[in-house]
């Protein structure tokens, strides 16, 4: 019945590791809300993401949350939402379709965000670009937003692009050795490094530390306990936080609201928006917060992070370290 | 004397070095059987997978009915009416006996579909005259004992209206009563014209049954002999010695 | 040639009679089982049209290719490449409706040429690379698994390279309607299928029995006859009522009546019937049991999977016959690709990853053995049923998805066991 | 019982004197090739002391678990969840240094024992894991490819199951060691190392020589068999060279130096030496060339792969052998999680993945036969060396990762090939 | 007269419902050649491999030297010195005859470690003495001609000291000289006082060969008899009939 609303959580790939914090806040304010939670996990396949949402509508969810696989081949899911009433809140990534309500961190700001503070850093010299998995089309958003911020530089002849390579998988173990050979092929003739998540900076900054050049500035994304503590120590400049907790709060309780009958324009934060592609939808964003030595404190007072792991191994490092 | 039924001509075949076959000569008339003796490994097997297809030789010159033939696979074989029972019986173990009878030409119906119902009929019908006890139709062929697999692959050599039989050790597992029946088998096929390669190691048995013996030895060919001419003890002195006592008196 | 003594074939008796294959029967048993118990976990909602709709849907792509598997597996090969070659296949139809059919001949999308070139150039990819692969195998003798181990890594680059990274959609309404909801028979559509295939069926078992007859073997009294087409009969019919008693919602009904400017009458409804992914799954699957069991080409299949040096000594093409083997795996791979791609309504960029291990994993439940000679379509297709059931039904009942995975993966090793179990009691020692 | 003729084995000349492997040569001279091309391509950057340092590092893990699948491929398996086992051997380590140690022993990160006792556990857990797979294979009679395929699946999911999912770590600074660039011998040590790896070799040969002089056989003339220890004592001379002269980065040092409060002197330099995951390679692959050659369980390992009744009939205990096989694989699985985690300083969920067509690949480029019987460890160690190269010299000449699957997935065809058809020329037909 | 050094009693097994071999008894005694013969199917080889190991009885006893001997591996046989040459020759072809000769009993060094300089001398020696032409010592078997392949099997038996040896169709695919050769070996191992079965449809070549003869039909004893008591055609018609003429007489 209404007061006891069922959601229905569609992920892309669960095993990755920042989506445990999201379940955990979404299954939290859904009990708040006296809701249950049922999910499902698409294992990284757009397909699966499709049989996953129609076995989650056989269960009869009252509102679906998905963290879209593809923001595209999710389309035959969400009309299947539609066509049965249950409204659908597309978490995290975009989903191209205007029944669906947008919640997001914009991954091309994040991407500007991260070259922003690189660029912060270091104004000329040699950069590298460590992209994400060529299959992920997040990879290329976020490629794109770093592209945004650095070309001025680029075209002033301050900065000099001297390697770039997807991350297959996002693995660290592949960012590590492409970050190796770049190295190598450019006789340690790197000033920045722009990686495009944590995992990639994990990879790229055991790469540095081997040839002693830890400390330039290296970006990442996430908020991962390990990239914050390297930025505390120094060795990374940039990670992009993307609070994921209240994400999945809000998501949470966007989805009871909606599946209790309130319109989605009605939704407190939410605006009007127009994807890139055109798509008119309702939509909110929370801001991305880049985390660097300058405001550390933001995790630690959001208790997304003990000081004690945050400060592991530093000594005389910034606030809250110091 | 008639054109030969097959002339093989100065045939050789080396495998990495070994020329297991090494220019031999022979031929086969309509109605006869000529039987091919040699120590193990002297290269029987080899010639004839050479006549049948199976290898590809490296030199040398086929002739049936006395026109060249272009033999280089197993298929070609079959055009000319060639059959053979192979050492290491040619059976696919996960079909009946039907199929395998079939195996390579099966019959079809008029929609191009194998027609299984009259395959079993034909198999059932040859089976009747070769091993009248034979009932396991329906079964893998992997069920059969070592006599029936044999009687399946004869079977088949029979069933195509071969004119060319090669039977490579064809007794060889077989039990006494087994090999009597084939035995019999060659006696008739004989009488009907059709020319028959037979190799064996029972002097004895071949002493009986070919028209005339060929012995191989080390890839070469040692002689041929009218069974008329020669003893028992002739033969196994070619065999062992590898020369023949007759060309030489 | 004396024979171990067996007992003549003596016309067998009650359920005897009937005939019927225990395999299968335990293959439906255990799908039954599986369907019981998911239904009772999640409190009734597994059994339901709508469910069943969703499953048969779902299971159509990686069945499509589990019965081009089976003969791959039976001559003794495998094939580690279908999703990568389903992926390229995606890929070329994608960009046949998108690009090249709009741009370079200028049809637009929604041409009503367009699915259908679309489909002919994802055809003619999936016979290439197949044929190419069989080459590789047959010809050079390259081991089936290196060759296609190598096709997994290449052709899913290619695909990337196609599309250059990229999503592609939506694609072709027409082409849409292979991908299941969005394309089905309705409830008259459905019927009308029904009874024919009924019809065929009949006339196929009776026309089998007068062969029989003709050749004076023994046959199944005239009442098991008649009970096995009763059932065959009963399976097709209810299998079109299940589908036809899913309901259009009535929000999509309301929306296509509005679209025409009329109003919806009280209380109508319309059901979905036969998806037409699934009609094609039927084509493929009766194409490929009659290659299986009434052609020369699947005669030669088992033969050179019993035994291949028999097969060639016979005169058989083997390396021709691997050619083909793996082009027609190929075609396969692109009507799944049309299928997969056309449930999306978008060609994306993972589309197929891991299809290779469904796909095997769908033909050895269903009886295939990796030893080759041994297989049958029917159980590949039911194979892929059960493992579709079974991740559909644990994602119902919540089950975390590496707790599925593990299911999936000990349910693989227990049913070849079972498999194997099986065939022992029934056939040889060893 | 006469003998087809061949000429009496007549002391050889010349070249063949040296009665060098000449496939071995073949595959060093690719490796050469392929690094020469990328030396070029890359401007004289491959062909360095550094890179070729990075290269041994990388290829380590893989390179370890090769030499395990060797004999899985030569007894006619295969194991598809060798990096999946990886991972829950790395997860079990992990957990062991990060969890049961300081939460239930209590002893702290950093305890002198900690690197050890997770170590053990791991190695425990690899043969208890592969042990298990050995038992499905060996006693239950499961083909290898449907359980290790299911093995996949579980051990993945299990890994993920004992961490919770998290990335672990950073892992203790000894166990850090077996990472690679954190952890070398030094040039002194390196230096003793070789000279020690040197006598061994030359000892071994001696012995060998005069084992057969004791019974009679022909031997190298002197000459050539003195050549053979030159070309084996300078290659493994050369090879701490090489590995001594990439310099520990100036930068590095000076924080060393800066760490104990003292001042580096001017010019001071320091070179890397060899790597502890190389000494533990080196050290794999010693072991089991001598299990592979020397040992009764190295011989029915061939046996089995060669004919496997003929071995049952000879009195082997096949099932027992393949759990051990098996179990064998799981160690050194357990083994390159030590050295892949250890390199990320870290375990992460996704370790491991996809190393099982690495780790075939390397193998069967390396020329183990998928038809079971043949096969060499130090040839899975080129393969995988191989392998490496081409994905390492990739990534520095900026070929995209997509192109990058390509073209080695077409060098795992084409390296199967060419050794298809140097069989085929020094073998028999057929 | 001396316990038999084996007593095969009552001894039953079935291959998914066929009876193989159904409750036969037979003995065997040191210094003494026993044939067995019978149509193909019969049980020969059945009978012999749950002696040697390989297959497990569903039922009977097995008894060495009067001692009820547990035999349920090929291994377990071994330990009885029981050596068999299987009538598919069990050997594996890519190693080399060193190596299968010493298979599952190789020679090992202080260290444990396989010594294969000895092993190597070893066969020397002992192929001298069976196969003097036997050259190919360091080549994988599968380069061996039938023959040679045979006597590399021979070998095997014969080295280890067997007390009891088992030979299923040891001439089978042997040329006569190998055939007389083999012949030889039989009576000097009898004369070594080992107790040997010998499985062959030469029926010419068992009356000459062995002590007794037993002839199975469809899985069962039809019966045993000295040599010397019978006739070439009484056993024909065993074999033939399934019955004992002797003993109906
Ligand atoms: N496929 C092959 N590859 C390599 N060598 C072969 C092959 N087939 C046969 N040989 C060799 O060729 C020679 C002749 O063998 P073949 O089988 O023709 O002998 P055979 O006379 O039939 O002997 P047997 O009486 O034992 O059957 C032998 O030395 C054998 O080892
Ligand atoms: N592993 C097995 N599985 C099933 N049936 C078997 C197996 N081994 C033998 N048989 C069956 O047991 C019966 C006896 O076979 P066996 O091999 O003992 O006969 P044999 O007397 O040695 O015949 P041959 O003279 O042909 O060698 C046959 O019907 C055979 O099909
Ligand atoms: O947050 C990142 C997400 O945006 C991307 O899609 O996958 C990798 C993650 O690190
Ligand atoms: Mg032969
Ligand atoms: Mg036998």
């Amino acid at each position: 019945d209404a007061h006891a609303p069922t959601v229905g959580v569609s992920w892309s790939n669960f095993q990755e590791e920042r989506w445990k914090t999201d379940e955990a806040a979404i299954v939290a304010a859904l009990e708040a809300a006296g809701a249950t939670y049922v999910s499902a996990d698409a294992q990284s396949s757009a397909s699966k993401q499709l049989s996953d949402v129609e076995s989650l509508i056989a269960q009869g969810v009252d509102a679906l949350i998905i963290l879209a696989q593809d923001s595209q081949a999710i389309g035959p899911a969400v009309t299947a939402a539609q066509n049965e009433g249950i409204p659908v809140v597309g978490y995290d990534r975009l989903i191209e379709d205007p029944y669906a309500f947008y919640l997001t961190f914009d991954n091309v700001e994040v991407g500007r965000m991260q070259a922003r503070a690189v660029l912060a850093e270091q104004p000329t010299g040699n950069y590298v670009m460590i992209k994400g998995s060529g299959t992920d089309p997040n990879a290329d958003f976020l490629r794109g937003g770093q592209q945004e911020i650095l070309q001025e530089a680029i075209d002033a002849g301050d900065i000099t692009i001297v390697g770039e390579a997807y991350t297959d998988g996002w693995l660290p173990a592949n960012a590590q050795r492409n970050m190796e050979q770049i190295l190598t092929a450019n006789d340690n003739g790197v000033d920045a490094v722009v990686a495009s998540n944590d995992g990639t900076a994990g990879g790229v900054v055991a790469a540095l530390t081997a040839q002693g050049m830890d400390g330039i500035p290296v970006s990442g994304q996430d908020g991962d306990h390990a990239a914050l503590n390297r930025v505390a120590m120094g060795t990374q400049t940039v990670s992009v936080w993307k609070d994921a907790r209240a994400l999945g709060k809000a998501a949470a309780e966007i989805a009871v609201a909606l599946s209790g009958g309130t319109e989605p324009q009605e939704i407190e934060g939410a605006i009007e928006w127009t994807s890139p592609a055109g798509t008119e939808m309702n939509a909110m964003f929370l801001a991305p917060v880049p985390i660097t030595q300058d405001n550390l404190s933001v995790v630690t007072d959001a208790g997304w992070i003990e000081v004690d792991a945050l400060c592991q191994g530093v000594d005389g490092g910034p606030a809250p370290c110091s | 004397m008639a054109t030969p039924l097959v002339e093989l001509e100065n045939i050789s075949i080396a495998f990495g070095g070994v020329r297991a076959v090494d220019d031999v000569s022979l031929n086969l008339h309509a109605g006869e059987v000529v039987g091919l003796l040699g120590h193990n490994g002297a290269g029987k097997s080899t010639l004839i997978k050479i006549l049948s297809g199976a290898y590809a030789r490296d030199s040398g010159t086929i002739r049936i009915d006395g026109q060249e033939a272009e033999i280089r696979s197993p298929a070609d074989a079959r055009r000319y009416n060639i059959e053979t029972i192979y050492q290491t019986l040619a059976l696919a173990d996960n079909l009946d006996a039907p199929a395998n009878l079939f195996l390579g030409r099966e019959l079809t119906n008029r929609f191009g579909l194998v027609d299984d119902a009259r395959m079993e009929a034909e198999t059932r019908r040859i089976m009747a005259r070769l091993n009248p006890n034979f009932k396991k139709i329906n079964e893998p062929v992997s069920a059969l004992s070592g006599g029936q697999r044999q009687s399946v692959a004869i079977a088949r050599a029979v069933y195509f209206n071969a004119r060319i039989l090669i039977m490579d050790e064809p007794t060889a597992a077989l039990g006494v009563h087994e090999t009597k029946m084939v035995a019999d088998l060659i006696q008739e096929l004989k009488a009907q014209g059709l020319g028959i390669f037979l190799i064996s190691h029972d002097t004895r048995e071949m002493m009986d049954l070919c028209d005339r013996v060929s012995v191989m030895k080390n890839g070469k060919m040692v002689g041929t002999e009218r069974v008329e001419d020669v003893t028992e003890d002739d033969i196994l002195s070619m065999i062992i010695l590898g020369k023949n006592p007759k060309a030489a008196a | 040639m004396t024979d171990t003594a067996t007992a003549p074939a003596s016309p067998r008796t009650g359920w005897k009679a009937l005939d019927l294959d225990t395999r299968l029967l335990g293959m439906i048993g255990a799908f039954i089982v599986i369907a019981v118990a998911f239904d009772i976990a999640s409190g009734g909602r597994f059994i339901t049209p709508r469910n069943l709709f969703n499953l048969t849907i779902q299971t159509a792509s990686v069945a499509i290719m589990a019965t081009g598997m089976v003969f791959i597996i039976v001559t003794r090969h495998i094939d580690l490449s279908v999703g990568s070659v389903l992926a390229t296949c995606s890929a070329v139809m994608a960009m046949t409706q998108t690009a090249i059919m709009p741009d370079m001949l200028g049809f637009g999308l929604g041409h009503p040429l367009t699915p259908w070139v679309a489909i002919a150039f994802g055809i003619v990819a999936g016979a290439v690379i197949g044929g190419f692969h069989g080459y590789l195998v047959g010809y050079l003798a390259i081991p089936a698994f290196i060759v296609t181990l190598g096709g997994l890594l290449v052709w899913r680059n290619v695909a990337w390279y196609l599309t250059n990274g990229q999503t592609i959609g939506p694609l072709d309404p027409t082409f849409q309607k292979f991908g299941g909801i969005n394309g089905t028979l309705g409830v008259t559509g459905s019927w009308i299928l029904g009874l024919a295939a009924a019809a065929v069926a009949i006339w196929a078992l009776w026309g089998a029995r007068r062969s029989k007859i003709a050749h004076d073997f023994p046959v199944k009294p005239v009442w098991a006859e008649v009970a096995v087409m009763a059932i065959v009969t009963g399976g097709i019919l209810g299998f079109v009522a299940l589908l036809n008693a899913y309901q259009v919602p009535s929000r999509v009904l309301q929306r296509r009546f509005d679209a025409q400017g009329l109003t919806m009458p009280e209380g109508y409804t319309e059901g979905y019937g036969v998806p037409i992914s699934i009609v094609l799954l039927i084509a493929v699957a009766i194409v490929m049991t009659v290659i299986a069991g009434r052609t020369r080409f699947g005669r030669y299949i088992f033969a050179t999977g019993g035994n291949p040096d028999a097969a060639e000594l016979s005169g058989i093409d083997t390396k021709m016959l691997t050619v083909k083997i793996f082009a027609l795996m190929g075609v396969l791979c692109a009507i799944s690709a049309v299928v997969a791609s056309a449930r999306l309504t978008n060609h994306s960029n993972d589309i197929g990853i891991l299809d290779e291990l469904r796909v095997i994993a769908a033909a050895v439940i269903g009886g295939t053995a990796l030893k080759g000679g041994i297989g049958t379509i029917h159980g590949a297709i039911i194979g892929a049923l059960i493992m579709q059931s079974l991740q559909s039904g644990m994602a119902m009942v919540g089950v975390d998805a590496p707790l599925q995975n593990i299911v999936v993966g000990s349910v693989l090793v227990l049913a070849v066991w079972i498999d194997i179990i099986y065939r022992k009691r029934t056939g040889a020692r060893d």
